[in-house]
């Protein structure tokens, strides 16, 4: 998309700035049909109706809100760390609007087409803790900072069962490049990475399972990493108050909103990019049938919308269903189980893709 | 490198505390050294308003104790002031206070377990219990015109009779309900993470329970097979067949949150057996036949006991022949069970605090009183 | 080893049995209302705001009595001989006027006590639940009919009336003690003239 | 199961001076009155006897007799000086299921008793109630503060019948 654009605008610096604008443009609005139909899934979930009042079936309720977190006064305590109170929920914000740089949208709608996506994802989102820290340790409140250290480990421990899941597909794929990845998946469902891609042998028969253990793995820990329940331990609400977040207020805690739910697509889009087929159509492009080239760009953005849209869905679908597990429980999960599983299931599917 | 313990104020405003409770909790990294509980936030003299009140209007303010639990408060009063008294009651009457008094149990369970639910993080069981709950509010509020707050019964009798249509909306709901019970199990009682949290959690011996004066369900969950309604029978609940559950370390020690959570959900069964027997066996009559004109008790003092959705609720009332109580006091199931908080938190992580406070079920209109 | 295995299966089954539970729920209609728009129907018993008749009123004061927390003040003034109150709907004669009737309805704990004792049944629950107001005085409500000046005037009327009976009672006194003090005196001029 | 009378005489033979008398009159409940400097020891023997095995404390109240003398001290302050405030006890055994009620009575001027919170746990916070309430003071307790009210109120013991609300409390207007 970069080249598209340096060549419309003649200058690589706008056309920069434009493509780095591209995703805020997804995920404002993104965001706000986000919390609109979480809180009509919650609603809908518990027998109770959700937003009703604002607009049809409270349709503008979350722009009404927006709009609310905008005009409210900014307060900050007196007794914090004013610098590091400020630049946290931006810096948890860059963090995870970084990750959108390497998200392949369509085939050719992607912000830079880096051949380490994967690598560059993973490192990006680390920012994320930094941010978190800074917003726990400079509030002064004791609660804020146990849900920031309790976040720090929780996200740290996760990446390495998040990393070994994707080095086992990027074993499989022999690419870090998600552009790449999913391209290879094209045609069918039936080739993407879960099916053990789209080449047709005996080690697509015997992949075929153990992909789907990975796919588990990695849905399971990128949850823990975006904080949503059951592993929400950092906002544990019954607990920690709001956690890191509890001296916020305003524009800036809107920042950590808005965080919270671009990462919530974010890790939703790489799963689909390493498993699911990307932007891939299940069943293949009215755009090739009748032969308009521009239609199967939209129809690749829908799939990649609708296939992330759907895992986020399920993120939420889990939230109003499970109890939160307790911040030693969370640990013994990732380091007693998802890490031991994921290591066998590297071995294995590194075997299989051996023979 | 010096270390220090670290003083966690838990409350008065915090989302699990249930009311306004405070916790001081001396932590040292996520562990918990020591509890404080410091109450008295939602102190409301109750004691010494009894005393300028008459004794019918006292009924209204015992509603507002325990305020999950107005009936059962309004049913252990009356049954103090009718042996101070020396009243017989109409068959009716009593049969009418227990059909009542079960299903503020429920009533009272479904916020327990669904507040219970809410502390672990799992927010959907508590509106599908409070969509139950709120049924069991309406059967109440055809009968008495109030929904939280009763003053239904009254000394020697009820304020009104039943609605006409309450046998059979009553009767709906116990059909309407008991499906749900394993929905409720389903979703939440054996979910993997809820019994993670729970299980092996906050363990009562029995012994300790009985020496803390613990009573009602966590008294039960540590084993102990004592229920006032069976061991101590009041009004006419000797007629009746039911079972006491009790805790059964089904999924870890005996006597741990678990098993707390577990006996509640296991009574809701057994008080909509009472019910339905209550309802079979009800007689006609007149209710407000035994009311007295004037109540002006002899001299003299009594103590009585009702098992109370969260235990022993026991009034001492003492009369100086006045129409005016001398002295009301009310041991209040939720105080005494409080006490046992720091007993059961010793060692164990803030998380777990919650989930401690949330299975024994307090309620602090009726702590502080 | 085993106990390793069943946990993890346990964690996903159990996970997935919630899961179907709460996907049924997204299907199922909502139990809740939309409610200013909507309202649930309230039974007949309802017991809501506090309604006075003060029509049918006669001043006894029970309710405020029953009252546990005193929300309820009357103030009645005996009317004279010569006025007529009428009567009540259910035949009671009426004999004092309702100067102030307030009933406190912030205070007021929707017990139902105070409307039990009523002898005419004027005081009774309505269904009436949305009373808010911006202001807390507005929620003294005065059911007495009388105007301040007709009160004031029953007032002094009464007083009046009072004073007059007083001073007669005053008077009869007087002429009986004037009449006692004649009839000793005549009794002593008696005694007198008879030791005489 | 043992009758109140049966209770009454163990005791006395046990403790003699310590027990003061029985009262059986209804509606009032069989009520044995001990001496407020004894009543520790009583418990011990009541709760650890095999016979009697009072296990389970029921109840804890204070109570303000109000039996002195009434007198007006200054213009509408009805001040009781002299007679008693007492402790009553519900006891409770789960294993005989039978029941007691243990009464001590204390001067009102200086209100000492002996505190069972070594025996039964529950007592701890009732007695606390209790001292925080009426001014009963409970010796050997270990952490005896107030409980309902604010530590620091300092305008006396409410739940006494001859109470009187102050006006203020840290500058601020009590009724409201």
């Amino acid at each position: 998309m970069f080249d598209a654009l340096s060549e419309l605008f003649g200058s690589p610096i706008i056309a920069a700035f434009v493509s780095a604008i591209v995703p805020l443009v997804f995920i404002v609005p993104f965001v706000i049909i986000a919390v609109y139909m979480e809180r009509k899934v919650a609603g809908h979930m518990q027998d109770r109706l959700g937003p009703m009042r604002v607009g049809y079936h409270g349709i503008l309720q979350t722009v009404a809100d927006f709009f609310k977190l905008l005009q409210k006064e900014d307060i900050t305590a007196s007794s914090i760390d004013k610098r590091f109170f400020n630049v946290a929920p931006f810096l948890v914000f860059a963090g995870s609007y970084a990750v959108y740089a390497a998200l392949p949208f369509t085939s050719s709608m992607l912000g830079s087409k880096i051949d380490i996506g994967l690598f560059f994802i993973v490192a990006a989102s680390g920012l994320v803790v930094a941010g978190i820290l800074m917003a726990g340790w400079s509030s002064n409140n004791k609660y804020s900072l146990y849900g920031a250290l309790r976040s720090a480990a929780q996200i740290v421990s996760y990446e390495i069962p998040t990393i070994i899941v994707i080095l086992s597909v990027v074993m499989f794929t022999r690419t870090l490049s998600l552009a790449e990845m999913s391209e290879m998946q094209t045609a069918y469902f039936w080739n993407w990475n879960i099916f053990g891609g789209a080449e047709w042998n005996l080690t697509k028969l015997l992949i075929t399972p153990f992909m789907m253990i990975a796919f588990l793995i990695f849905y399971i820990s990128s949850l823990a990493e975006v904080n949503r329940t059951p592993f929400d331990m950092p906002e544990a609400e019954s607990e920690l108050v709001a956690g890191y977040h509890t001296e916020y207020s305003g524009i800036k805690f809107s920042m950590f909103f808005l965080a919270e739910y671009a990462n919530m697509f974010a890790v939703s889009a790489i799963a689909v990019a390493i498993f699911l087929g990307g932007y891939q159509s299940p069943f293949g492009y009215v755009g090739n049938l009748i032969g308009a080239e521009w239609l199967v760009q939209v129809e690749q953005l829908f799939w990649f919308i609708s296939k992330g849209m759907f895992f986020v869905f399920v993120q939420m679908w889990l939230r109003w269903t499970l109890p939160r597990v307790r911040v030693d429980q969370l640990m013994t999960i990732c380091w007693k189980y998802l890490i031991p599983y994921s290591f066998v299931n590297l071995i294995i599917i590194g075997i299989i893709t051996l023979i | 490198m010096k270390t220090e313990e670290l003083i966690l104020n838990m409350g008065p405003q915090h989302p699990s505390t249930h009311g306004v409770l405070r916790l001081e909790l001396e932590l040292e990294g996520e562990v918990v050294n020591k509890v404080t509980p410091h109450i008295g936030y939602l102190h409301r003299c109750f004691e010494k308003h009894a005393e300028a009140m008459t004794y019918p209007q006292v009924i209204p303010y015992t509603d507002r104790m325990d305020y999950l639990a107005s009936m059962y408060n309004n049913f252990g009063y009356v049954i103090g002031v009718e042996k101070l008294l020396g009243i017989e009651v109409p068959e009716r009457v009593q049969y009418i206070r227990v059909i009542m008094g079960e299903l503020q149990r429920i009533a009272s369970h479904l916020v327990a377990l669904g507040t219970y639910g809410l502390d672990i993080g799992a927010f959907t069981p508590f509106l599908y219990l409070f969509r139950d709950r709120e049924k069991i509010l309406t059967l109440f509020e055809i009968t008495c015109g109030a929904r939280l707050l009763y003053n239904y019964m009254w000394v020697g009798g009820l304020s009104h009779d039943l609605h006409p249509d309450f046998v059979r909306l009553t009767r709906e709901f116990i059909k309407y309900y008991r499906p749900n019970i394993t929905e409720l199990n389903n979703l939440l009682t054996f979910n993997k993470i809820f019994v993670e949290r729970t299980a092996n959690i906050g363990v009562l011996p029995a012994e300790t329970a009985i020496n803390y004066g613990i009573s009602g369900p966590n008294l039960r969950a540590s084993g102990v097979k004592f229920d006032l309604r069976r061991n101590d029978p009041y009004s006419i609940y000797d007629r009746f067949d039911f079972e006491i559950p009790v805790g059964e370390g089904m999924m870890g020690t005996v006597g741990d949150c678990w098993d707390r959570y577990y006996v509640r959900v296991l009574e809701l069964e057994q008080s909509l057996r009472i019910i339905e027997q209550a309802l079979d066996q009800l007689p006609e009559g007149d209710v407000q036949s035994a009311i007295p004109k004037r109540i002006k008790p002899p001299v003299g003092s009594v103590y009585t006991r009702v098992e109370n959705p969260k235990g022993e609720l026991g009034y001492f009332i003492i009369s100086d022949g006045s129409v005016n109580p001398f002295r009301v006091k009310v041991r209040a199931p939720s105080f005494v069970n409080l006490s046992i908080i720091n007993e059961l938190s010793r060692g164990h992580l803030v998380a777990d605090i919650v989930a401690i406070l949330g299975s024994i079920d307090i309620v602090l209109g009726e702590i502080d009183r | 080893m085993r106990q390793y295995f069943i946990n993890t299966w346990e964690g996903i089954w159990t996970v997935l049995v919630g899961m179907r539970i709460t996907f049924g729920h997204l299907f199922t209609p909502a139990v809740t209302i939309q409610y200013p728009d909507v309202k649930v129907p309230l039974p007949e018993r309802v017991r809501n705001r506090l309604y006075v008749n003060i029509d049918d009123c006669i001043g006894c004061d029970q309710c405020s009595r029953a009252c546990p927390v005193n929300c309820i003040e009357i103030e009645t003034v005996k009317s004279l001989p010569t006025e007529d109150l009428g009567t009540t709907s259910n035949g009671k004669k009426k004999a004092l006027w309702v100067t102030k009737f307030d009933i406190d309805i912030a205070k007021c704990c929707y017990c139902q006590l105070c409307v039990f004792p009523c002898p005419t049944d004027c005081i009774y629950m309505t269904d009436v639940y949305e009373f808010s107001e911006y202001d807390r005085n507005d929620l003294i409500y005065n059911f007495s009919t009388l105007k301040p000046e007709e009160s004031a005037e029953k007032k002094a009327n009464f007083e009046k009336l009072r004073l007059e009976k007083e001073a007669q009672k005053l008077a009869a006194a007087k002429a009986k003690e004037e009449a006692d003090a004649k009839k000793a005196a005549e009794i002593k001029k008696e005694d007198s003239s008879k030791t005489e | 199961m043992k009758k109140a009378q049966e209770i009454f005489d163990i005791l006395k033979s046990e403790f003699d001076d310590a027990i003061i008398s029985i009262s059986t009159e209804t509606p009032t409940e069989p009520m044995i009155s001990v001496d407020p400097l004894k009543i520790c020891g009583v418990s011990l023997f009541l709760r650890n006897n095999t016979e009697l095995q009072f296990d389970s404390l029921m109840n804890l109240s204070g109570v303000d007799d109000a039996n002195g003398e009434k007198g007006k001290v200054e213009s509408d302050l009805d001040l009781i000086t002299g007679g008693t405030l007492s402790v009553y006890y519900h006891l409770h055994s789960t294993k005989i299921n039978h029941k007691i009620t243990l009464r001590v009575s204390a001067p009102r001027e200086n209100p000492e008793v002996e505190s069972v919170e070594s025996i039964w746990k529950t007592a701890n916070w009732h007695e606390r109630e209790a001292y925080d309430m009426y001014g009963i003071k409970f010796l050997n307790h270990p952490d005896l503060r107030r409980i309902l009210m604010p530590y620091d109120w300092d305008a006396g013991y409410p739940l006494r019948k001859d109470y009187k609300s102050p006006e203020y409390y840290h500058g601020m207007k009590i009724p409201y």
